[in-house]
């Protein structure tokens, strides 16, 4: 696999030459923003701002991300409303949580991500406090992947039943291929049970392309440079 | 049975009550509470290991004896009075107001102007199990559903009959191999006509519920038992 | 069912357990694990819990709300989710970037043309992939009419909650013809399975193009009809006026987008605010109301109805000819990157956040559905108002479960 | 104990209903074999017959009502009929038309289907009450029928406190329905009562108030003195002589059969079905028919407070005497006199005529065998003699065109009350008690006073309204 690819990095389409007459579209980035944004948060990026297509792309890591977020949301200068999406991530080593922001003053979506959440125990602030809509998204993240937001009054889950154990997106949860099981039978939905980091057993988990063959999965430990969201730094 | 984890209210209570520090659960640790998902609210109905007492033949399914010599000496005269209570309840079965997912639209499609399931007295659609006469399954059951949809089942009054329509709902369809849906409900609820499609045209489900109309009539006044697994009834 | 405690006195019904007919009980059986849930699962005396679905007559779905009420008058309510969950962003993630295109299409069961395009259009991002301008244009065209379905069935729906029980059997007319068009076009009359990563489908053909025809020869007049057994009724517009009143700082807050959004004069449209597909190039406008009630929902409705009947015109205008497909490689590997789009749904800022790594399959796929953060508004509109009202209020934010409940 | 019980449980419905009445047919043969040898039954069959000759008023009450509680099964399921039909019609659907002809047939199919179903009670309801709720509701409905006059001459009972009793009784339902959200131990159910009570509560007072008018114009409580005094012309009908109360006892009536736009107690979209939730089988059924049989007693009501009754809306003997009949036509004719003609009249007109009718036929339609067209013609001739006897009882008997006008006027008003349901949304709960006390105990009040101010003024002038 070698080094990953760099996120940031505009790749030239691999169908330029037999896609379609029309000239390739010209990515549509707001320089004044990320220039405005590094001036704001040169200090707690973990890495330059980047830019790709219509969206830009800042990481901070979970000890800034309130005071960067309440910056972008409060600050005349960015006056980013409008919360579009909150996403966890998990990057087979690290877990991650994604905001898309909206703002009447940029033509660019904004992505802040908040990187480097360890597995055993993600804990990072909540953003509910700006967006009171984000607590449902919240439970989603807290469902789905076991992300704790930390002031969120309402951290249930809100897919699975109470009673289920493990985090169905993460990337230790594996799909069974053969769906003979059934609740109707007695049997509890099919799971790989959440194994933390220092529990014995490590599980199979896929961070490289797989085609749903063994040769695709490796042990955690093995790879991780290989995939394109860790991107060498894990952790702040 | 119940185990309160450690971080929930309980456990370490009067923490302080501010946004910011209130008690939220570990990840690590998960929430583990009794399952209320799978026990629906009659012990000994399906999966109870108690024979059913919904029904009011389960005297008879104690005994195996199925439905033979119900009637004992009157044999001839409650048997033609059941075909003509038989001819009666095929020719005004009222459906469940239930939909599950998207195979709901097609039905209320096909009960609405354009294919108009009232010509066949299949109508109106009983907001209340205990006036209904069929159980209308469309859409994907999920594990969280199912529970409910069973206890629905067991409130309609007897006779009641099932159609599953979907192919969700047949086999578990496009989303077989979730975690989180049933692979068909005849898993865990008897089932008396399968539609298949995804979804099945409206007319599909009024030419399955014509089937359920002829199953009525040849079934003779002896409803089939009540047994969880497919069940492809003869004739049909 | 059993071992249920009998009560015989109205003096507190709080302690009245749900009887079968409900078909859960609204208290849950553990102990409460976060403070909002020990704050609303505790009653005052005279207050007792209702609990509304799963299967109720007008949660559209598989909602569950459990209420709290004193008397008539709802003090609290608590949406319980996930009877419809059904794991779609795992089973992307296992499947390929097409195989995306199918499990997406039941989300939004409604207007199924708009889910089944999350993965085309990130698709298409991260491949820099230029899409056929008649491609584009036949996305727009399916998009608009898809939106008229699903306005018209909001509007029968608003009625139907509200007791009246004739529109929304003419909304549904007005949905199976328009259906029964697209699936001249794709094949399928709910989950058209029609968009493609570099295209559509198939090129518009003669059944469909004679039935649209057909169809906009009288769409506005029978829009006007059928909304004026609702515009002109008194119980109706008493009923939803200055019901619900959502306030700008409240909806955005709440991360609210689509009519509810725009019933308060926030003029948010993604299909201006950040132009995607060939929407630069047609001529509409973004209604707005400034009352935000549940009645100003329903006439922005009525007009985003009409807009879309402009848009659809224009289209069939300036359709031009060409190839509906990108040249594409058997097995689309896409390369590695980050990519969010968003659009807009009928119900708001459709938006999904696709990451590949270089393989055929999406490493991550994430589905944001607008009606998943409307429905919170809930929470805020309802408390106050009659239980009558809360079905008022849920019909006229519109949401979809099977895109709540992905 | 399980001897009895386990051979009964295995009989089907069917079975339990005929194994009984077998027993009972032994058993009554026995007591009369037994009374006629010991010569009680001739004694008390003797008594029998001279008490009820003592007091032929009770005996008539009785008969009376057993005919109106059975006839009013008919009444429901016309009803629903009319209902399916009418609001698949307004939805632009075809609506039931596979049982019976045009689907007549439907409404009874699905009466009879409930009756078959399986009758539930659920754990923790209040079981006398439970079971009591459907027989109080449906009784005060029947009950009120019993002082419609119908026709001339055709009534249940003639009070003279008539419209008291009909709004005494009619309150009495208010307690059915109370009873069962109650009892049925469900919380949609307890809703569904409580509204239910406040609602027909409060609409039971400008009901009242609006038929005072009435009441100070005829100076009688008795409907059918009411009745008789709109005769004439339709003009006379109080409908024009009260229409402030004609409105206002229309909408009230409407709230008192829960019809929409007032029907919030079984209000689908809110509380599932009301104080009907829980209730299955013929107990449901009878909460159905109920709601059917008040829709038909109020638009009865209405046609007979304010839509004259019986009488007919213009006067039809002038026609009929230009045409030359003059009615009552009396029929001066003695069977006895044709003699042994009779017989022949008897045993061979029918015959010939059937015999012509089937010559005829055959002829003109060849495609049809002998067979078919003798019982088109046995069914042609039917016809025309059954139509020659209605004619003839309508010119003849006042009664009969009596109960055509009535069972038109109230036809009339029901297909109005579906329409309504088919066509308006339903009011919240505080927009009904507040139109009920807001508007319609005002606009009563103000009736009844413009109502005496008129009667004293024209008392004055010597003239009355």
């Amino acid at each position: 696999m070698g080094s990953g690819p760099t996120v940031g990095s505009d790749r030239p389409s691999l169908l330029a030459s037999d896609a379609s007459p029309v000239p390739e579209r010209i990515p549509v980035t707001d320089i004044a923003l990320q220039r405005r944004l590094t001036e704001r948060f040169s200090t707690q990026l973990l890495t330059a701002v980047s830019a790709r297509h219509d969206t830009t792309e800042i990481i901070v890591g979970p000890g800034e991300l309130v005071s960067v977020m309440s910056a972008l949301h409060d600050d005349a200068e960015f006056r980013f409303e409008l919360l579009a999406d909150l996403a966890g991530v998990d990057t087979g080593v690290v877990l991650q949580v994604v905001y898309h922001l909206w703002s009447p003053l940029s033509p660019d979506w904004l992505r802040v991500i908040c990187d480097g959440l360890p597995r055993d125990d993600p804990r990072l602030p909540s953003v509910t406090f700006l967006w009171n809509g984000a607590e449902w998204a919240e439970r989603e993240a807290y469902d789905m992947f076991g992300l704790i937001f930390e002031g969120n009054r309402d951290l249930r889950r809100i897919y699975m039943p109470p009673d289920y154990q493990s985090f169905p997106l993460r990337k230790d949860f594996l799909m069974p291929d053969d769906a003979s099981r059934s609740p109707g039978q007695g049997v509890r939905p099919i799971e790989v049970a959440f194994q933390t980091a220092e529990s014995g057993r490590v599980p199979l988990m896929r961070v490289s392309p797989g085609t749903g063959s063994l040769a695709g999965w490796t042990r955690p430990g093995e790879v991780g440079a290989g995939d394109p969201d860790s991107g060498g730094q894990v952790g702040p | 049975m119940e185990v309160t984890p450690p971080g929930t209210p309980e456990a370490d209570a009067g923490t302080g009550t501010a946004v910011l520090d209130a008690p939220v659960p570990t990840g690590a640790s998960p929430i583990i509470v009794p399952n209320t998902q799978w026990l629906s609210a009659d012990q000994t109905a399906y999966n109870g290991g108690k024979p059913p007492t919904i029904t009011h033949l389960a005297e008879l399914e104690l005994e195996e004896k199925g439905d033979n010599g119900r009637w004992g000496m009157l044999d001839v005269v409650p048997t033609t009075a059941d075909y003509l209570l038989d001819y009666l309840r095929m020719n005004s079965l009222w459906p469940l107001l239930s939909g599950l997912a998207c195979c709901a639209m097609e039905m209320m499609s096909a009960a609405t102007s354009v294919n108009d399931m009232d010509r066949f007295n299949m109508f109106p659609f009983r907001a209340s199990p205990r006036q209904a006469d069929v159980l209308i399954v469309a859409g994907t059951l999920s594990t969280k559903m199912a529970g409910p949809l069973i206890r629905l089942w067991e409130q309609m009054p007897e006779p009641k009959w099932c159609v599953a329509m979907g192919d969700c709902t047949c086999s578990g369809g496009r989303y077989k191999r979730s975690y989180a849906t049933v692979q068909g409900i005849d898993r865990v609820m008897p089932v008396d006509v399968y539609v298949p499609g995804c979804p099945p045209r409206p007319e599909g489900l009024i030419y399955g519920m014509l089937k359920l109309q002829q199953l009525i009539l040849e079934r003779r006044g002896q409803w089939a038992d009540r047994r969880v697994g497919p069940t492809v009834p003869a004739g049909v | 069912m059993t071992g249920e405690p009998r009560v015989r006195s109205l003096d507190d019904p709080s302690i009245m357990v749900d009887s079968p007919a409900t078909i859960i009980d609204a208290v849950p059986p553990y102990p409460p694990r976060t403070e909002r849930e020990a704050e609303f699962y505790s009653l005052k005396d005279g207050e007792m819990f209702v609990n509304l679905g799963p299967q109720h007559p007008s949660t559209h779905g598989v909602l569950r709300v459990v209420i709290k009420i004193d008397g008539e008058q709802v003090v609290d309510l608590d949406p319980v989710l996930g009877y419809l969950h059904r794991g779609v962003e795992k089973i992307c993630e296992n499947g390929d970037w097409h195989h995306a295109i199918s499990n997406c299409d039941p989300l939004e069961y409604i207007a199924s043309m708009f889910s089944e395009a999350m993965p085309v259009l990130v698709a298409e991002k991260l491949l820099d992939l230029e899409v056929p301008r008649r491609a584009d244009y036949i996305r727009v065209l399916a998009w608009e009419l898809n939106r008229i379905s699903s306005h018209a069935l909001f509007i029968g729906w608003l009625a139907l909650d509200l007791g009246g029980i004739t529109p929304i059997l003419y909304g549904f007319i007005e949905r199976d013809e328009i259906v029964e068009m697209l699936a001249a076009l794709t094949g399928q009359k709910l989950l058209f399975n029609y968009l493609r990563i570099g295209g559509v489908n198939g090129d518009l053909n003669h059944e469909f193009l004679s039935r649209l025809g057909d169809w906009m020869s009288r769409a506005g007049k029978r829009i006007e009809e059928s909304s004026k057994l609702m515009n002109e009724n008194e119980i109706f517009v008493g009923r939803t006026r200055g019901l619900g009143v959502l306030t700008r700082e409240a909806a955005l807050r709440t991360c609210v987008t689509g009519p509810p959004l725009r019933a308060t004069g926030i003029p948010y449209d993604v299909r201006r605010a950040h132009p995607y597909s060939v929407y630069p190039e047609l001529e509409f406008d973004i209604p707005t109301r400034t009352e935000g009630d549940s009645y100003a929902r329903y006439l922005l409705h009525l007009d985003e109805i009409r807009e879309s009947i402009r848009i659809i015109d224009q289209v069939l205008h300036q359709m031009p000819d060409g190839p509906v497909m990108a040249k594409l490689p058997r097995l689309l590997r896409v390369p590695p990157g980050r990519a969010w789009v968003a659009f807009e749904s009928p119900r708001g800022q459709y938006g999904a956040y696709g990451i590949s790594d270089g393989s055929d399959q999406p490493f991550r796929f994430r589905i944001h559905d607008p009606s998943y953060f409307t429905l919170q508004a809930v929470g805020q509109l309802v408390p106050g108002h009659l239980v009558a009202d809360t079905m008022a209020i849920m019909a006229s934010l519109d949401p979809i479960m099977g895109g709540i409940d992905k | 104990m399980s001897v009895v019980s386990r051979p009964w449980s295995r009989l089907s419905l069917a079975g339990k209903i005929i194994l009984p009445l077998i027993a009972v047919f032994v058993a009554l043969n026995l007591v009369i074999v037994l009374g006629w040898v010991s010569g009680i039954l001739p004694w008390l069959v003797q008594a029998i017959l001279d008490a009820l000759g003592d007091n032929v008023g009770i005996l008539r009450f009785l008969i009376a009502a057993t005919i109106i509680l059975v006839i009013t099964v008919p009444v429901a399921f016309m009803n629903i009929f009319f209902e399916m039909k009418l609001i698949a019609f307004v939805n632009l659907r075809v609506g039931p038309n596979r049982i019976g002809p045009w689907g007549t047939l439907a409404s009874v199919v699905h009466g009879l289907k409930v009756l078959a179903k399986e009758d539930f009670t659920p754990t923790g309801a209040d079981v006398p009450a439970f079971t009591l709720a459907p027989a109080v509701v449906y009784l005060a409905a029947v009950m009120t029928l019993l002082v419609v006059p119908f026709a001339p001459g055709l009534y249940g009972y003639d009070m003279d406190i008539g419209l008291l009793y009909f709004f005494a009784v009619g309150g009495v339902g208010v307690v059915g329905l109370m009873m069962a959200g109650w009892s049925s131990y469900n919380k949609y159910s307890l809703l569904g009562g409580l509204r239910a009570a406040a609602s027909l509560i409060s609409y039971e007072l400008p009901l009242i108030l609006s038929v005072m008018g009435i009441v100070m114009i005829t100076g009688t409580l008795n409907l059918n003195q009411i009745v008789t005094a709109q005769e004439g012309s339709f003009l006379d009908w109080f409908l024009f002589r009260q229409p402030l109360g004609a409105l206002i006892f229309f909408i009230a009536a409407t709230a008192e059969a829960s019809r929409t736009p007032f029907d919030l107690t079984e209000a689908d979209s809110e509380i599932v079905a009301g104080f009907a939730t829980e209730y299955s089988g013929m107990r449901f059924g009878f909460f159905f028919f109920a709601e059917y049989v008040n829709m038909f007693i109020l638009s009865a009501m209405t046609a007979v407070l304010f839509l004259g009754g019986w009488n007919a809306p213009f006067d039809i003997d002038p026609l009929l005497s230009a045409v030359g009949i003059t009615t009552p036509v009396s029929v001066a004719f003695d069977p006895a006199s044709l003699g042994v003609g009779l017989l022949w009249l008897v045993l061979l007109a029918p015959a010939l005529i059937i015999g012509l009718l089937t010559a005829v036929i055959w002829m003109l339609k060849s495609s049809w065998s002998i067979v078919v067209s003798l019982v088109v013609a046995f069914l042609l001739f039917n016809v025309i003699v059954v139509g020659a006897l209605v004619t003839f009882a309508a010119i003849d008997l006042e009664w009969v065109i009596g109960l055509f006008w009535f069972i038109g006027k109230t036809v009339a008003l029901i297909l109005f009350f579906v329409l309504m349901r088919a066509t308006l949304p339903r009011v919240r709960i505080d927009q009904l008690m507040g139109f009920a006390w807001k508007w319609l105990v005002p606009a009563a009040l103000l009736n009844i006073f413009v109502t005496a101010g008129a009667i004293v003024i024209l008392d004055q002038m010597g003239k009355t309204l």
